[in-house]
């Protein structure tokens, strides 16, 4: 071939404040190729296409390392438009349509044939006025080669998912000297049929000679429409085999498949044997949970008494839903039991009332009071909850709050899980993510919970403060008995750090096993009915 | 190429826009005119007031000026046409005069002595500015403010 | 992972000098230091141009008497998150029925203040709550709405203040015999009921003792009602709502509470304003009354989601100060009275600084 | 089925439906006669409508009522005074005057925009403040600067004390002037037919704008700034050109509003105007985020039949033509409290609604289970 590829990494490495993200990334991609992209969340798979859509992000922390050369010229590209000039499109996760458009006008947004007339010479060409005529040609022509049926002049709003990702990827398509379409979890919306519609057309599309980047976790549809196959895992490409020479199997264990460190399984064995004559604690029965991309629909779940239960899962699937619903959050649905008592839903002073604590995941947008003390960041639920850190005056009339108290014990967190700070009166918006995460944890251990719930407590977080969370987290349940349940993104954590792990997939538990079970189980529970 | 197209047809349509301005300017520019029958005399010349002038102007009667009285009617742009029906005194058949003069346009008030315009004097001669008996509103507060019926005002 | 280098959590190497001065012009504001300083331009030119330094300063005392509770009713709604209280005029109603109450009911003297605070509470209660009410359903806009809710409230008064029944000939028209007047003496009832009160009379100087104790104890009360448990709370909603709600915080419940605080604090603030002033003002006063309070408070150095009393005291001085001042000393500066244009401009211009900054919470 | 249409029909209509209730109330109480009440309401429509039009381009640019609208009609006024010392009389002036307004308008447009993009979420209570705030500016120009800084010429428009604009200032050689073009006279009512052109084209002009690729952006911001963005349109500067045009649109339409009533009250005119407009257009169903020409002139006419006849109707009702007066100011103001809180609550619901909506099929889903 003495043609040079479409697009070609060479070494291309990324961090963020100092965390590696993306290692020494190399591959080619040809004209007409369909590379399916595979990997865990966290993988550095967004990373790696962030850098090759020039998301402002990258260019913000700093840029990063390694070429890019697409058509054997090298690129850098610094916004998203420049990308779109060199003919790099993407269809994102979240729909980036305007709801009250038709399909026609989205396929055609901020692009659309135009009409000059006098006004517009004088006053700009933003007065010129739209082709309608020409406008639908181009949107037609857009969707049969997609080959679905969409109602061009139906509006966003009123239309199913499907066609919604289809006007999208109609949109990608109409673009101009488009070369490389960046497909990101496409089929995630789409039924099983719509999702069959979405193949054959990348298979059309790669036909004409558009090379597509297709990234999804139904690894069957990578197996079937993709030509080689990318496997990530932890910022490296492990392994890049053709599609046709591989299985689901294969693809799972390279995805999941690694050394587990500090971790005995016999040790984890013990523990669980000991476990079965501990009572249920809490017993989840249907929950389902509206939260807006973590939808629950239908999970039962028995917890024990003291043991760390991991929930996991790719994300989206649900399994930050299953937390953020019992603890009335969001909307939510069916039957919770603790200790044989049903605690009713979507109310979170009735949970905190019997005991449940909570640490959020969306650390800086409900966990914390980031324009207040650190004082009031731990004390606050318990103080509004259990009355704690109060004087009674007037036989309990007025309940004044008492500074002293609540220094005391905000230093005795600080000291305990070494909370980085000038003091306990400095504001929790100051501190960096691990110390904002540690106050969250100093908050729900106030509450003397019996269970704690502690969603993506690493998340954002350096290494070395992911290690001090976690392990105050095993302290905590060792020496108070406090029954954990940790949900988070990363399987490995959780194998370190749980007695058992439920993976999350579709809404649903697709199964629970012991910690110490072989990685490559998990990740087929986490594909197994991925929507 | 482009950049300088774009340029000048703004540049065409600022100018149409000012010229429009100019234009409103000139043939916006209202005056008030002030017809007076009186006896005039000037340059030792005496007009003597007529018994009767009927003002027309564009075909319309606007008022009938008899001996030692005036009458005023506006007019917008600098010249003005009227027709005037003299009747030198009474019982005698009206004289028909046509005229077309100039206001010079810082003027905001004209009065024209009739008798010396139908007698054929000189421009500055009929014609002088009008100058306004200062009448000072004794205050504000006799500002009859009309407005529609918005009433209520919270400004701070 | 090996590679990963651990980063120092507390980053602070900016020392230098011209950072804190930077960084202190920036807490305070630009905006507020240029009022700072021109208010304290206005106190020293005013020996120049003949005004007596310590009869300016009297003057500003006793308007910083009359106005405080007003702004001081701006505190309990930006605590709990409900935003600038651009509807003060839903607490005035409250405080002006109490007073025109209270002075048909035959009181006379001092005692009319008193009762007119009493009277105007449960007026006050009720509006709260049905004005909490509305507002919690409305959360996000509630600025521009409160803003409308004030004008419709006062507009159906202005038909009310003629239906209403009452009777006492000092407060009725005297030709028809009903319907309150536009503005109605306080002779004989409550003018200066606090100001009078332990009045201290040095030279030019002059304290409204009464007035201040009165606003010193509800700024009081304010203040340690924010250092009980509920008071917590109410900071807390304001703070980060989606936090206080995750600690079972009913946040609709402070948030009404806030607004009826807020209300109460409206009725009482106004009585206080008359009792200073000597006049009840009804029918269309009502309407200028919101946004000076507003502007004052920010003037003070609130924003729109956090207020303190230091804020609302300094906020108060410098509004008043500007008030009084502008007046004595531009007149006689440059014989044109542009006092209130200055006003006007000043007081909008600090809004317009505190709508278009980014709410300071962060998010 | 049925039943379901009509309940939404009024629900979405309330508005105007109570004000048809109050106004066949309120009519025959006022004992007007209908040719009195339709010349009127002519006049009215002529003298408003223009105003009214300029909120439209801002609320499909998703910036809700355009309050600053005001600022437009400050620019209006001071074109208006200026042509009024220099004597520029009927239609030129009006002319003159719309051209002294434009850059007038653009710039505070422009400021305005650009101080609303900064607050953005809070447009509407921005521009409502900063309304407050121009004044204070065109005060300070108009009352003190006029006279001094800017030389005028005629004392009969000068305060007494030499600088400075009266209280009012008479329009007198512009009085009706574009009303009288063309004006067609059936029985008592007079239609001025050349301020009706004029009302036409600019209701082309929208519909036509509507069209041009800058319509066709304003809508996509207006509904969501980010998708947009992201589209490559300058969503900034997209949102600032409307309120600039909407600012010149209000400075004509004060233009045509004074001329009809044939003087300027300097210091008042101004204040009022954006609210009496914004009430009308609310009146005739339009909400913060949806206005067509059509709310517009249901809207005008409306409100005004409530304006003529409330007075008399208060009067014949309670004795007294305050009430009645007090009554119409209550309405104004309480129709677009209304409308606000209709629209957070849509807001709001709407949100609500797909959380509802998925809860319920998945209680079904398992119920069916369990069955």
């Amino acid at each position: 071939m003495a043609e040079s590829p479409l697009l070609e990494f060479k070494n291309v490495s990324k961090s963020f404040y100092g965390n590696n993200v993306l290692n020494g990334i190399s591959f080619t991609l040809n004209h007409g190729e369909i590379l399916g992209l595979v990997g865990e969340n966290g993988a550095g798979k967004s990373t790696l296409m962030r850098i090759l859509f020039g998301m402002n992000v990258i260019k913000e922390t700093g840029g990063y390392e390694g070429e890019i050369l697409v058509d054997g010229n090298l690129v850098k590209f610094d916004n998203p438009s420049e990308a779109l000039k060199a003919g790099i499109g993407m269809v994102h996760q979240e729909f980036s349509l305007i709801p009250g458009f038709t399909a026609v006008e989205n396929i055609v947004l901020n692009r659309e044939p135009q009409r000059k007339s006098i006004i517009s010479e004088v006053f700009g060409p933003r007065l010129n006025t739209l082709d309608r005529k020409k406008m639908d040609e181009i949107s037609q022509k857009s969707i049969g080669t997609l080959g679905v049926n969409i109602n061009k002049d139906m509006l966003i709003s009123n239309m199913p998912v499907g066609h919604k990702q289809f006007t999208e990827i109609a949109r990608e398509l109409t673009k101009k000297n488009i070369k490389i379409l960046i497909l990101d979890e496409p089929t995630a919306v789409l039924t099983e049929k719509e999702a069959d519609t979405l193949l054959k057309s990348i298979k059309e599309m790669a036909k004409r000679g558009i090379s597509v980047i297709f990234i999804t976790h139904r690894l069957q549809e990578i197996l079937s429409v993709c030509d080689k196959v990318l496997v990530m895992r932890d910022g490296v490409i492990v392994r890049e085999t053709p599609a046709d020479k591989t299985t689901v199997r294969e693809i799972t264990k390279w995805m999941v498949g690694r050394e587990i460190s500090g971790i005995s399984a016999e040790n984890n064995e013990s523990k669980i044997q000991n476990k079965k004559e501990i009572k249920k604690i809490m017993s989840v029965q249907n929950l389902w949970v509206d939260m807006p991309g973590e939808t629950v629909r239908d999970v039962t779940l028995d917890i024990f008494e003291g043991e760390i239960l991991g929930i996991g899962g790719l994300a989206g699937q649900g399994k930050l839903g299953i937390p953020n619903g019992i603890m009335g959050l969001y909307e939510a649905g069916g039957k919770v039991f603790l200790n044989e008592k049903e605690i009713s839903l979507n109310n979170p002073r009735l949970c905190l009332d019997s005991r449940l604590a909570f640490v959020s995941e969306d650390r800086r947008g409900v966990g914390l009071l980031l324009d207040e003390s650190l004082e009031w960041n731990i004390t606050f639920p318990a103080m509004q909850i259990q009355n704690k850190y109060l004087k009674m005056l007037l036989g309990g009339f007025i309940k004044w709050r008492d500074e002293e108290a609540i220094k005391e014990v905000t230093e005795k967190y600080i000291k305990e899980l070494s909370i980085k700070c000038t003091g306990s009166q400095q504001k929790a918006k100051e501190l960096s993510g691990g110390n904002q995460q540690k106050v969250c944890l100093a908050k729900a251990f106030a509450l003397e919970p019996k269970v704690l719930f502690v969603s993506e407590p690493t998340r954002g977080i350096d290494v070395g403060a992911k290690k001090l969370v976690l392990d105050a987290l095993k302290k905590f349940n060792k020496e108070s008995g406090v029954t954990v349940i940790m949900i988070s993104s990363e399987l490995e954590e959780l194998r370190a750090v749980c007695d058992r792990i439920a993976i999350v997939s579709g809404g649903k538990i697709s199964g629970v096993l012991p910690a110490y079970t072989d990685s490559e189980e998990f990740g087929h529970l986490m594909v197994s009915n991925v929507v | 190429m482009k950049i300088s197209k774009k340029f000048l047809y703004r540049s065409i349509s600022i100018l149409v826009i000012i010229l429009l301005a100019f234009f409103m300017f000139v043939i916006g520019r209202g005056h008030t005119i002030y017809f007076d029958n009186k006896t005039f005399e000037s340059q030792n010349l005496t007009y003597n007031s007529v018994y009767r002038v009927d003002l027309m102007v564009k075909g319309e009667l606007k008022g009938q000026i008899f001996s030692r009285e005036r009458i005023s009617d506006t007019c917008m742009g600098q010249s003005f046409n009227f027709i005037l029906k003299v009747i030198e005194s009474r019982g005698d058949e009206p004289k028909e005069y046509e005229f077309k003069i100039r206001i010079p346009y810082s003027w905001d008030g004209v009065v024209i002595n009739l008798p010396a315009l139908i007698n054929g004097a000189e421009e500055n001669v009929y014609m002088s500015k009008f100058i306004p008996t200062v009448v000072e509103t004794p205050s504000l507060e006799d500002d009859v403010v009309i407005t529609d019926e918005f009433m209520i005002d919270p400004v701070l | 992972m090996g590679k990963t280098i651990i980063k120092t959590d507390l980053i602070d190497d900016n020392n230098s000098f011209m950072g804190t001065v930077k960084s202190a012009v920036k807490s305070f504001g630009l905006p507020r230091l240029i009022i700072s300083l021109f208010l304290l331009l206005m106190f020293i030119l005013a020996p120049f141009v003949g005004a007596n330094f310590f009869t300016q300063l009297s003057n500003t005392l006793n308007r910083f008497s009359w106005n405080a509770v007003l702004v001081l009713a701006m505190v309990p709604m930006i605590h709990s998150g409900c935003g600038l209280n651009f509807g003060l005029p839903l607490g005035i109603i409250a405080g002006l029925l109490g007073a025109t109450l209270s002075i048909e009911l035959g009181f006379t003297g001092a005692t009319t203040f008193w009762m007119a605070i009493l009277l105007a509470t449960p007026f006050a209660v009720l509006f709260g709550t049905l004005y909490g009410f509305l507002l919690n359903k409305i959360k996000g806009g509630e600025m521009m709405i409160a803003t409308y809710v004030g004008f419709s409230a006062v507009s159906l008064m202005c038909m009310m203040w003629l239906l209403l029944p009452y009777h006492s000939p000092n407060m009725v028209w005297g030709y028809a015999g009903t319907g309150l007047r536009t503005t109605i003496s306080l002779d004989g009832y409550f003018n200066q009921a606090l100001s009078g009160f332990l009045r201290i009379n040095i030279g030019h100087l002059s304290i409204p003792t009464g007035a201040l104790l009165f606003f010193g104890i509800l700024a009081l009360g304010i203040w340690a009602f924010l250092h009980t448990k509920t008071g917590t709370a109410m900071t807390a909603v304001g703070s980060n709502a989606k936090f206080a709600r995750a600690c079972g915080v009913n946040i609709d419940r402070v948030r009404a509470l806030s607004v009826i605080m807020s209300t109460w604090l409206g009725a009482v603030g106004i009585l206080v304003y008359e009792q200073g002033f000597g006049f009840i003002q009804l029918y269309n006063a009502p309407f200028n009354m919101a946004l000076p309070a507003v502007s004052a408070i920010l003037i003070g150095g609130a924003t729109v989601n956090k207020a303190s009393i230091t804020n609302v005291i300094i906020g108060t001085f410098l509004f008043q100060g500007i008030v009084t001042m502008t007046p004595t000393v531009i007149n006689s500066m440059i014989h044109m009275d542009m006092s209130e244009v200055i006003r006007v401009i000043v007081s909008n211009g600090m809004i317009i600084y505190a709508l278009t900054r980014k709410s300071e919470v962060s998010k | 089925m049925k039943k379901n249409t009509i309940v939404s029909f009024i629900s979405n209509n309330l508005v105007p439906l109570m004000f048809v209730l109050i106004c066949s109330v309120a009519i025959p109480l006022s004992g007007f006669s209908f040719s009195y009440l339709l010349a009127e309401i002519v006049t009215r429509i002529a003298r408003n409508s223009f105003l009214i039009l300029s909120l439209l381009i801002p609320i499909m640019a998703g910036m809700g009522l355009n309050f600053g609208m005001t600022l437009g009609a400050m620019a209006g006024e001071i074109g208006l005074i200026l042509v009024s010392d220099w004597q520029i009389w009927g239609i030129p002036g009006m002319i003159l005057a719309m051209i002294i307004s434009v850059p007038i308008s653009i710039l505070l447009g422009t400021i305005s925009g650009k101080i609303m993009n900064l607050a953005k979420g809070r447009e509407m209570i921005t521009g409502y403040i900063m309304n407050y705030f121009i004044n204070g500016i065109y005060q300070l120009i108009v009352l003190y600067a006029m006279g001094v800084v800017i030389p005028i010429v005629h004392s009969s428009i000068l305060l007494p004390r030499g600088y400075g604009i009266r209280n009012t200032v008479s329009l007198l050689a512009m009085r009706q002037s574009l009303d009288n073009l063309l004006a067609i006279r059936i029985g008592t009512v007079k239609i001025p037919l050349f301020t009706f052109i004029v009302i036409a084209l600019l209701c082309l002009f929208i519909l036509w704008f509507r069209k041009t690729k800058l319509g066709q952006d304003m809508r996509a911001v207006g509904q969501d700034m980010e998708v947009a963005r992201a589209s490559g349109i300058n969503v900034e500067k997209t949102r600032i050109i409307s309120i600039v045009i909407s600012t010149v649109l209000a400075g004509f339409g004060m233009i045509i509003y004074l001329q009809n009533m044939g003087n300027l009250s300097t210091y008042t005119a101004h204040s009022q105007i954006g609210m009496f407009c914004i009430a009308a257009l609310l009146v005739g169903g339009a909400s913060v985020d949806k206005a067509t020409i059509g709310n517009v002139f249901l809207g005008v006419t409306l409100f005004h039949i409530l304006f003529i006849v409330a007075p008399s109707a208060g009067t014949k009702l309670m004795g007294n033509s305050m009430i009645g007066e007090y009554f119409r100011v209550f309405v104004s103001y309480a129709v677009i409290t209304f409308a606000l809180i209709m629209y957070e609550t849509k807001k709001r619901k709407a949100l609500r609604e797909v959380g509802r909506s998925l809860g319920l099929s998945q209680t079904r889903l398992s119920q069916s289970k369990q069955a």
